[in-house]
């Protein structure tokens, strides 16, 4: 028997739509779904990590604020020897078995796929909205595609990363924490006006 | 006539634009551009507020944020703002204002009399009185003090409008927009460095306001800093503080200046600004000088009233006389006769001066070494009596305002938060900001140096200092304004003119120099002593016109230098804040955020009352109509222990624990032993403080070999997490553990009751669910309609009962699905009540029992405790305290009266006669048990297993309740454990 | 001895009629002598009614009270005013009961009006638990005969109108009052005690600090201080938020870490708060002082500190939770903020009595808690240092409780200071 | 307000961190003689100094680090920062 369709816990809650302020460059919010994997290297085998991780996906685990993307897959650094694996189109299943297959006993992998929801932010006020709430500099200067960042944005925990210079921001927040997150995240957009797109 | 003061051209008023306003209930006309003082004194509105202690009459002192008097009432109802300063609110159409802390009316004030029996109301005189007969204080003295006191009225309704913060970070923050101020942010800005340009005013400008030759260089250089993209400007805008690691706070006025705030936007903007460098360049107030009479109304400092005609185009007065120490103030008076108005006298205290030759030449009338002593009019200025100071002959001139000057005070508060010391400037007689600690320097005025292009100069060189000191080099040069300040003469320290009569130098507190000397007399003579026995510099304005004139009175009667005894600390905030905007956001539903588990959506429609513990929203229970009170939670929990139920327990705090060393790891957490835990099997597990206190509890499962689960209460989840990461990195680094919470990633259902079994064999795929193959604390994998389950056979309830765990996008459909299966055997949702009476009745520990004060032995729980290796909390546990035989123990209680009448209360306490008033415990958890129909609870008592079978008291004075309990074994139903192993 | 007269409202009247010239010092400012019985570092609130009592009640006048600033800046002059004594554990509540009677005269025993306002001092509950909590602590009060009352909603809704019975997040169940609390004005505890220690003969030196204990033999012989070396048989620290450091200049270390707590006040307002409210579901609390300001504070910083400064993630939360609880605080301005530091023990009670050096005493760990004590603090300590051994009243609040494990943990945060 | 800099994610807002007192205190060994003494002196007692003190921050909003922060407690400067193991050095005064 096939496994269903899970249900994201935020769909019921960011119905495609324009809302708040008029104007012209409406910033605009969306929910993203992709398999998410915690990957936490086992005590001196950083080395051992890196090849496998490579050797199976390609990526070269990135460095502390970082990010790196190939193909669908894509490293984020999380924490010291821990790092986000993020997969498009995989169910969340076969991204753990994966890796699990690719580290073997070289790090502790753990499923976090409905451990977290994915909201991209992006439009010309991306970063306006962000500032109230996010107490890290996201200016071009500082950050910028394909940084990232975890820091906590309105008191909820965030892992923030920018996907492009649109700006469009990647903000991957707790599940359970995921709809009030929207709902800072409308009443901040608001003053420009914001559209939930799907 | 409307606006009979005003000019008929002049000024940055739009004229074109008429808004009308009301005042104490009458209907006025301005222009927008205008401050409501400015409005005011058009129409000649001179008596405006009372003053806080003799309610004494007072008009508009200043044309800024340092206002003392001119406090206003704003708009009304939810909105109503009391003590609003009328010199800086911007006047719109339609804004309703009105006098406070008066009554019957402004002009008619009944407490003024106390301005009659000032004499009798000295500095501190309440400390001295009101102590007879001691009943008075809190009946008649207190209440009447407290009427008495207070300045307006606040609104009482939560208010209707939004705030917000922003978080900002710059290379150079530039405070205040004047020469010094603009030309520092143009200075900084052509380096291509970040700029941020705040100025408290609703026009960017400073001291170039006044005067429409600088209009050109402002209007050049505001478009120069428009066009940059890294350059920020923030009219409306004031620093209030200035903190540590170069971080400021900032409130933006975003909509005050509206009658209300737009669809979607906030009324003010909070600012947390990160500076790499700080350019103060606040300017500089003007201060008072005390004499007789220097706070009636019609009494104005000298660039308020010049503000008044060169920028609104209003003549605060059409008799005017001018008293002065310095050659600054004289502005003022060339100002007031372009306006048309007589000026009948100068009074100048310093013997000659040039400003004095130059106004003599320029036809007005000086009178140097001479100083102001009185003045006549109590409701509007009538004249001024004046003093020679050689001879003490004594004239007076009719006069309708008096313009005072006693020299500038720069503008230090933010200079002085950094903790960087001021130093006294003798040439100026003032405190100027001194060597900087922080990441930052004053320019312009705020640092002393006067006039517009000197400020500028300064202004440039501390742009450029401070983009260079950020790592951006200077590229342009620009122009300044011209040099157009003529040679001036030093200013004459003068803080008082000794005469008869109040003279104050806190107008609104009514602080007088007499007070002053009264509290050196009394020993008060420490500059924050004196403060605090007299009330100077404490009221709205932070003493910012007198504050400096206080302490010079207070130097002499010491015979200390100023710079001695100095002035008391600055401190947040530089102009006082609305408490909404520090609050943004987090207000309302949006107080603290709202964690939602993946049922939630579920819980909702089904009806679900919710309860909020932390942060999360759990069903407390689910509602039917007609019932009430404690109708559903004994509905749900009798179902349970009947049939069978389903709990969201996906609060819970999940642990995933991997690694090589993770159950030697997990030993050293736990009072018990994790390493022989068999793959696929759970334990119960207890956790200590390192103070030998019960931190924590729950089940830990064994998935591999490497690999555990745990999971904690719901409140300690992030604590415990913490703890581990702790004791992971700092005191174990050499395990090799690897961790993380997976709280969210699971959804997770507690099954429970009789047919808790026959409910899951209907759904669950894959997993033998006998008694054998799937023993109580057994753990395996599974799936239910096709989605993912990890089962666990544990019980909270006592019931048999399992709880299943499957990713929380599967949370809702597997929630279904076993409500579907459970059909059969009537199986209902229960929330955290009824799960609370169940496990209360069980006798399992809680909350209410882990308190942090509680020890494993006072829980019943020492036997987990291993005999053998380290673990947390170990070695102080065995203090004498923590063994000591009068501890209070884990019982049971139950109500000897079967029935649900007297009811027994949380919190009650233990004791062996009904009236006895020695405690021997408390009763920390009670319920309604359903399966013994009376009330029952778990207490902890002094000596509590020996007493079991005992009979007492659980008392609630607070109630006035005292119930007959029997002390029994906590664990009410089942005690062998019967049903969680069928 | 005390010949000076005494305040009065017929005193202030004749006073007035000469121009206010005859008023004397409120306590003189002598020059230090070179030897005590009794020298007291610390002129705050504790260390002042220490002098007074142990000159008033057990006839030791020939002391010092050592002071490195002026009197009374430090944390009895920067605190929040709040007075109670509705405290779960025996060992607490008790003592401060005793305190809170010493208040109730305090003024006609000073001869100074300390404006002590029994208004009451209410501490809402959120939650069943919450209340529970909450039953527990006012029946241990009531059961030692100490006043009070546990609010319904309708009962807090009466008592303290402006509170949001219904806030969205965590709404009001009810709320322990104690009707006897309430508040008193901080600097006149300070001038009150210095003025009564004072005219007790006490010698009052303030800008003078200590700067070293000596010691010889196991007991101390007297204190260096900028203005030199004093000796004395006896010397008491009470110092507050810089307790440690005084030890560590008799060589102990101490169950303290120094943490900053900050206040707030507003602009002044027409009466809008009457007694002291404090909010269940984070930590802010309110009052309104006589003179219309609005004086309210929260949690500590949680970070070591002797700065006496603000910050803003404080104000931030501050904020919030004071909308929380009254809404209409929204448009009320905020005046002024700043900061005190306090001794925060590590079961969050204090520690009077005697330490391991003779002739030494040790009065600190007041946390947050400290103004509220201070006349109960000097009555105990005053007889610890007369008697060499303290009172049953403050026996439990011992230097070696938590050697022992006798800690007295209200909170149950355990050896946390920042979490008490 | 402190700004402190987690040697991993960068210069960060203190409001990113959770405390947790000195960080120059090592658990004992719990099987040695003085156990008892030594974990009171662990538990209970601080320097508590006035000026340079040796802390722990956990950066909780990021990377979730102890980190070891060399910071003054009287005017809130931050000398080092480090990870758990670092030694840091503490100025003079
Ligand atoms: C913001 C805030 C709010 C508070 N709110 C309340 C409240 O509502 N209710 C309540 O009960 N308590 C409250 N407290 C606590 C209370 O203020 C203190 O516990 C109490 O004041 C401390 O005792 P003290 O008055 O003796 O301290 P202090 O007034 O601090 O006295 C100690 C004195 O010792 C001096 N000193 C230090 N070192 C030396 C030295 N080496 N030589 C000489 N002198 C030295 C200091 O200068 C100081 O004057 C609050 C504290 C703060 C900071
Ligand atoms: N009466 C007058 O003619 C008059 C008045 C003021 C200044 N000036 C001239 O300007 C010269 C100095 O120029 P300057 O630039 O040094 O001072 P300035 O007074 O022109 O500018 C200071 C600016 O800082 C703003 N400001 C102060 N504190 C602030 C805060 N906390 N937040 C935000 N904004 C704040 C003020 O609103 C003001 O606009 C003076 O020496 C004088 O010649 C003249
Ligand atoms: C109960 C109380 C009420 C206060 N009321 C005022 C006030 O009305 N106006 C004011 O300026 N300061 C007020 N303050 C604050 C003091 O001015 C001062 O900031 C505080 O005592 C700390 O001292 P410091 O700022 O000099 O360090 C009050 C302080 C307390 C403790
Ligand atoms: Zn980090």
């Amino acid at each position: 028997m096939s496994v269903p369709e899970p249900i994201s816990q935020l769909s019921a809650h960011m119905q495609p739509g324009r809302f708040g302020a008029d104007g012209n460059t409406p910033v605009l919010l969306s929910e993203r779904r992709r398999a998410i994997a915690q990957v936490m290297g086992r005590k001196g085998q950083d080395a051992r990590l890196r090849a496998a991780i490579h050797g199976a996906f390609g990526l070269d685990l990135p460095h502390p604020g970082s990010s790196v993307t190939r193909d669908s897959a894509m490293a984020m650094w999380i924490a010291p020897e821990t790092w986000l694996i993020l997969r498009d189109g995989s169910p969340s299943d076969d991204l753990t078995r994966d890796l699990t297959a690719a580290c073997g006993d070289a790090a502790s992998i753990v499923d976090q796929t409905w451990g977290k929801s994915i909201i991209r932010v992006s439009g010309a006020r991306a970063c306006a909205v962000l500032a109230k709430g996010c107490r890290i500099d996201l200016h071009p200067r500082v950050f910028g595609p394909g940084k990232s960042a975890v820091t906590p944005i309105a008191h909820i925990h965030a892992v923030l990363m920018q996907v492009d210079a649109t700006p469009a921001f990647d903000l991957i927040v707790p599940s359970t924490l995921a709809r009030d997150f929207v709902e800072w995240l409308r009443l901040s957009a608001a003053e420009y006006g914001y559209e939930v797109v799907a | 006539m409307t606006q009979p003061y005003r000019l008929a051209q002049g000024g940055r008023i739009d004229r074109n634009q008429t808004l009308s306003f009301q005042f104490d209930g009458r209907t006025y006309q301005g222009h927008r551009g205008d401050t409501l003082a400015s409005a005011l004194l058009a129409n000649g509105v001179r008596l405006v507020g009372r003053s806080f202690k003799y309610h004494r009459p007072r008009g508009i002192f200043t044309a800024g944020p340092e206002e003392p008097n001119a406090l206003v009432e704003l708009r009304t109802g939810a909105r109503r703002e009391p003590n609003s300063r009328a010199t800086v609110v911007e006047l719109f159409d339609g804004l309703e204002t009105a006098s406070q802390n008066r009554w019957p009316s402004l002009a008619f004030d009944l407490s003024a009399i106390n301005g009659l029996f000032s004499r009798f109301l000295p500095a501190g005189f309440y400390y001295k009185t009101f102590m007879w007969p001691p009943a008075f204080w809190e009946k008649v003295y207190e209440p009447m003090i407290r009427r008495m006191a207070g300045l307006g009225h606040a609104a009482r309704e939560p208010d209707p409008d939004a705030y917000e913060h922003t978080h900002a970070h710059c290379d150079v923050l530039v405070v205040g927009s004047g020469a010094a101020g603009l030309a520092a942010a143009r200075a900084a800005g052509d380096t291509g460095a970040r700029v941020m340009l705040l100025e408290q005013d609703f026009e960017i400008g400073g001291g170039l306001l006044l005067d429409p030759r600088h209009d050109g260089w402002r209007n050049e250089t505001i478009a120069a800093l428009a066009a940059m993209p890294e350059v920020r400007i923030l009219p409306r805008t004031t620093a209030f503080g200035y903190y540590d690691h170069n971080v400021l706070g900032a409130i933006e006025r975003v909509s005050d200046h509206l009658p209300v705030p737009p669809a979607h936007g906030v009324r003010q903007r909070y600012w947390v600004v990160r500076a790499r460098q700080v350019v103060l360049a606040t300017g500089a107030i003007e201060r008072l000088i005390a004499f007789p009479g220097n706070d009636r109304p019609g009494v104005m400092l000298a660039t308020a009233a010049e503000t008044y005609v060169r920028r609104y185009g209003v003549v605060p007065g059409r008799n005017a006389v001018l008293f002065t120490n310095n050659d600054a103030a004289y502005a003022t008076v060339y100002a007031l006769r372009d306006a048309g108005s007589a000026v009948p006298a100068i009074i100048d205290v310093r013997a000659t001066s040039l400003a004095a030759d130059a106004a003599r030449g320029a036809g007005f009338t000086v009178w140097t070494g001479a100083e102001v002593i009185g003045v006549t009019g109590t409701h509007a200025l009538r004249g001024v009596q004046v003093r020679w100071r050689q001879d003490g002959r004594i004239t007076s001139v009719p006069a309708d305002l008096l313009c005072v000057s006693g020299g500038l005070n720069p503008s230090v508060n933010l200079a002085s938060m950094t903790r960087a010391p001021l130093t006294w400037s003798a040439d100026l007689a003032t405190f100027v900001p001194g060597t900087p600690i922080q990441a930052e320097r004053s320019a312009g005025a705020a640092r002393g140096v006067y006039g517009i292009a000197k400020a500028a100069r300064d202004g440039t060189t501390a742009g450029t200092a401070a983009a260079q000191a950020s790592g951006h080099s200077r590229s342009a040069e620009f122009t300044l304004p011209d040099d157009d300040a003529a040679a001036i003469s030093p200013i004459q320290a003068v803080w008082e003119v000794k005469a008869k009569g109040k003279s104050f130098v806190d107008l609104q507190n009514d602080t007088t120099a007499d007070d002053m000397r009264l509290a050196h007399r009394e020993g008060y003579s420490h500059v924050e002593h004196a403060k605090r026995y007299t009330t100077h510099g404490m009221a709205t304005d932070q003493g910012k016109t007198g504050g400096l004139v206080g302490s010079a009175v207070l130097a002499q009667a010491r015979g200390e230098p100023i710079e001695t005894v100095g002035v008391p600390t600055f401190r947040p905030y530089v102009t006082p804040v609305a408490i909404g905007v520090l609050a943004g956001r987090e207000v309302g539903q949006h107080y603290k955020s709202k964690r939602r588990t993946a049922m939630h959506d579920w819980h909702e429609r089904a009806g679900a009352v919710f309860l909020e513990t932390g942060l999360w929203l759990r069903p407390l229970y689910y509602t039917k109509t007609n019932e009430t009170g404690w109708d559903p939670i004994l509905r749900e929990a009798r179902a349970v222990r009947r049939s069978g139920g389903i709990c969201d327990v996906s609060t819970l705090g999940k642990i995933d624990v991997q690694g090589r060393d993770a159950a030697t790891f997990l030993d050293r957490l736990y009072i018990n032993t994790f390493s022989t835990l068999p793959v696929g099997r759970a334990r119960y597990g207890v956790m200590l403080r390192e103070d030998g206190m019960v931190f924590d509890d729950g089940t830990t499962s064994r998935l591999g070999e490497h690999h555990f689960l745990m999971t904690t209460t719901t409140a300690n989840a992030a604590a415990v997490l913490e703890h581990m990461e702790y004791h992971a990195q700092v005191t174990w680094p050499g395990l090799d553990v690897q961790f993380c919470s997976v709280s969210d990633q699971w959804a997770q259902i507690a099954v429970a009751g009789p047919n808790a079994r026959k409910t899951l064999v209907t759904c669950v795929e894959g997993l033998d669910l006998g008694n054998e193959a799937f023993p109580f604390m057994a753990v395996a994998d599974a799936r239910i309609a096709g989605c993912p389950v990890r089962v666990f056979r544990v019980s909270y309830s006592g019931e048999l009962a399992y709880e299943v765990a499957t990713p929380a996008g599967y949370g809702e459909r597997v929630w279904s699905a076993l409500l579907e299966a459970g059909k059969a055997f009537d199986i209902i949702p229960y929330g955290l009540e009824a799960m609370g009476v169940m496990r209360v009745e069980k006798g399992h520990v809680a909350g209410p029992e882990l308190t942090g004060q509680t020890t494993a032995r006072d829980l019943g729980l020492e036997r987990l405790m291993k005999k053998k290796g380290d673990f947390i909390g170990r070695v102080n546990a065995t203090r004498p305290g923590l063994l000591a035989a009068d501890r209070a123990t884990l019982v049971g209680i139950q109500a000897v009266d079967a029935s649900f009448e007297r009811r027994l209360r949380g919190g009650a306490h233990i004791v062996t006669r009904r009236e006895s008033k020695q405690s021997l415990g408390w009763v920390a958890s009670v319920t309604r048990s359903v399966d013994l129909e009376r009330w029952i609870g778990l207490a902890l008592v002094r000596g509590g297993p020996e007493r079991i079978g005992q009979r007492m008291f659980a008392t609630s004075p607070l109630h006035n309740e005292v119930v007959e309990v029997e002390i029994t074994s906590p664990h009410h139903v089942d005690p062998e454990n019967r049903r969680v192993r069928t | 001895m005390d010949t000076t007269p005494r305040y009065s409202g017929l005193r202030i009247f004749r006073e007035a009629l000469r121009g206010h010239q005859g008023w004397e010092r409120a306590w003189r400012d002598p020059a230090p002598k070179a030897s005590y019985d009794v020298v007291i570092i610390g002129g705050g609130g504790h260390g002042l009614a220490s002098a007074y009592y142990l000159a008033r009640d057990h006839g030791i006048a020939n002391v010092a009270v050592i002071e490195k600033s002026a009197i009374g800046l430090g944390n009895v002059g920067r605190n929040t005013t709040i007075v109670r004594s509705n405290y779960l554990y025996p060992e607490n509540h008790h003592f401060y009961e005793k305190s809170l009677q010493l208040w109730e005269g305090l003024e006609q025993d000073l001869n100074f009006n300390v404006m002590m306002s029994q208004r009451g001092v209410l501490n809402l509950f959120h939650s069943d638990s919450q209340r529970d909590a909450a039953a527990r602590r006012g029946n241990a009060m009531r059961l030692s005969g100490i006043d009070a009352e546990l609010l319904d909603r309708h009962g807090v809704a009466r008592y303290a109108p402006l509170v949001d019975m219904d806030n969205a997040r965590f709404p009001v169940y009810g709320g322990l009052l104690q009707n006897r609390g309430g508040t008193a004005r901080h600097d006149a505890v300070a001038w009150g005690f210095a003025r009564g220690a004072d005219r007790h003969g006490v010698d009052i030196i303030q800008h003078c600090e200590v700067t070293g204990i000596r010691r010889e033999g196991g007991r101390v012989t007297g204190v260096e201080t900028s203005r030199g070396f004093i000796s004395a048989r006896k010397i008491a620290i009470a110092v507050a938020g810089h307790s440690s450091h005084v030890a560590a200049m008799a060589g102990l270390r101490l169950p303290i870490e120094s943490h900053k707590l900050q206040a707030f006040v507003s602009e002044g307002l027409k009466p809008m708060i009457d007694g002291v409210i404090t909010f269940g579901a984070g930590h802010f609390y309110i009052s309104q002082s006589d003179k219309g300001g609005l004086v309210f504070g929260g949690d500590i910083d949680r970070y070591n500190s002797y700065a006496r400064r603000g910050s803003l993630p404080i104000v931030e939360d501050v904020m919030s939770e004071g909308i929380a609880m009254v809404p209409a605080l929204s448009r009320v301005r905020v005046l002024r903020q700043w900061a005190g530091i306090m001794d925060m023990s590590m079961d969050g009670s204090p520690i009077i009595g005697k330490t391991p050096v003779g002739g030494l005493y040790l009065n600190g760990g007041w946390c947050y808690g400290g103004f509220k004590a201070i006349p109960g603090s000097g009555w105990c300590f005053a007889y610890t240092i007369a008697k060499d051994e303290p009172h049953p009243l403050n026996a439990a609040l011992s230097l070696d409780r938590f050697r022992d494990g006798r800690m007295i943990d209200e909170k149950g945060a355990g050896p946390a200071p920042w979490a008490h | 307000m402190h700004l402190i800099t987690c040697p991993w994610c960068g210069t960060r807002d203190q409001a990113e961190f959770t405390y947790r007192g000195d960080a120059t205190l090592t658990r004992p060994d719990p099987a040695s003689a003085n156990a008892p003494e030594a974990f009171f002196e662990f538990s209970y007692q601080r320097t508590n100094p006035m000026g340079w003190h040796s802390e722990w921050w956990h950066h909780t909003g990021g990377c979730r680090q102890w980190v070891k922060v060399v910071r003054n407690t009287l005017t809130h400067e931050i000398a080092a920062t480090g990870a758990a193991h670092d030694v840091l050095k503490v100025p003079a005064r």
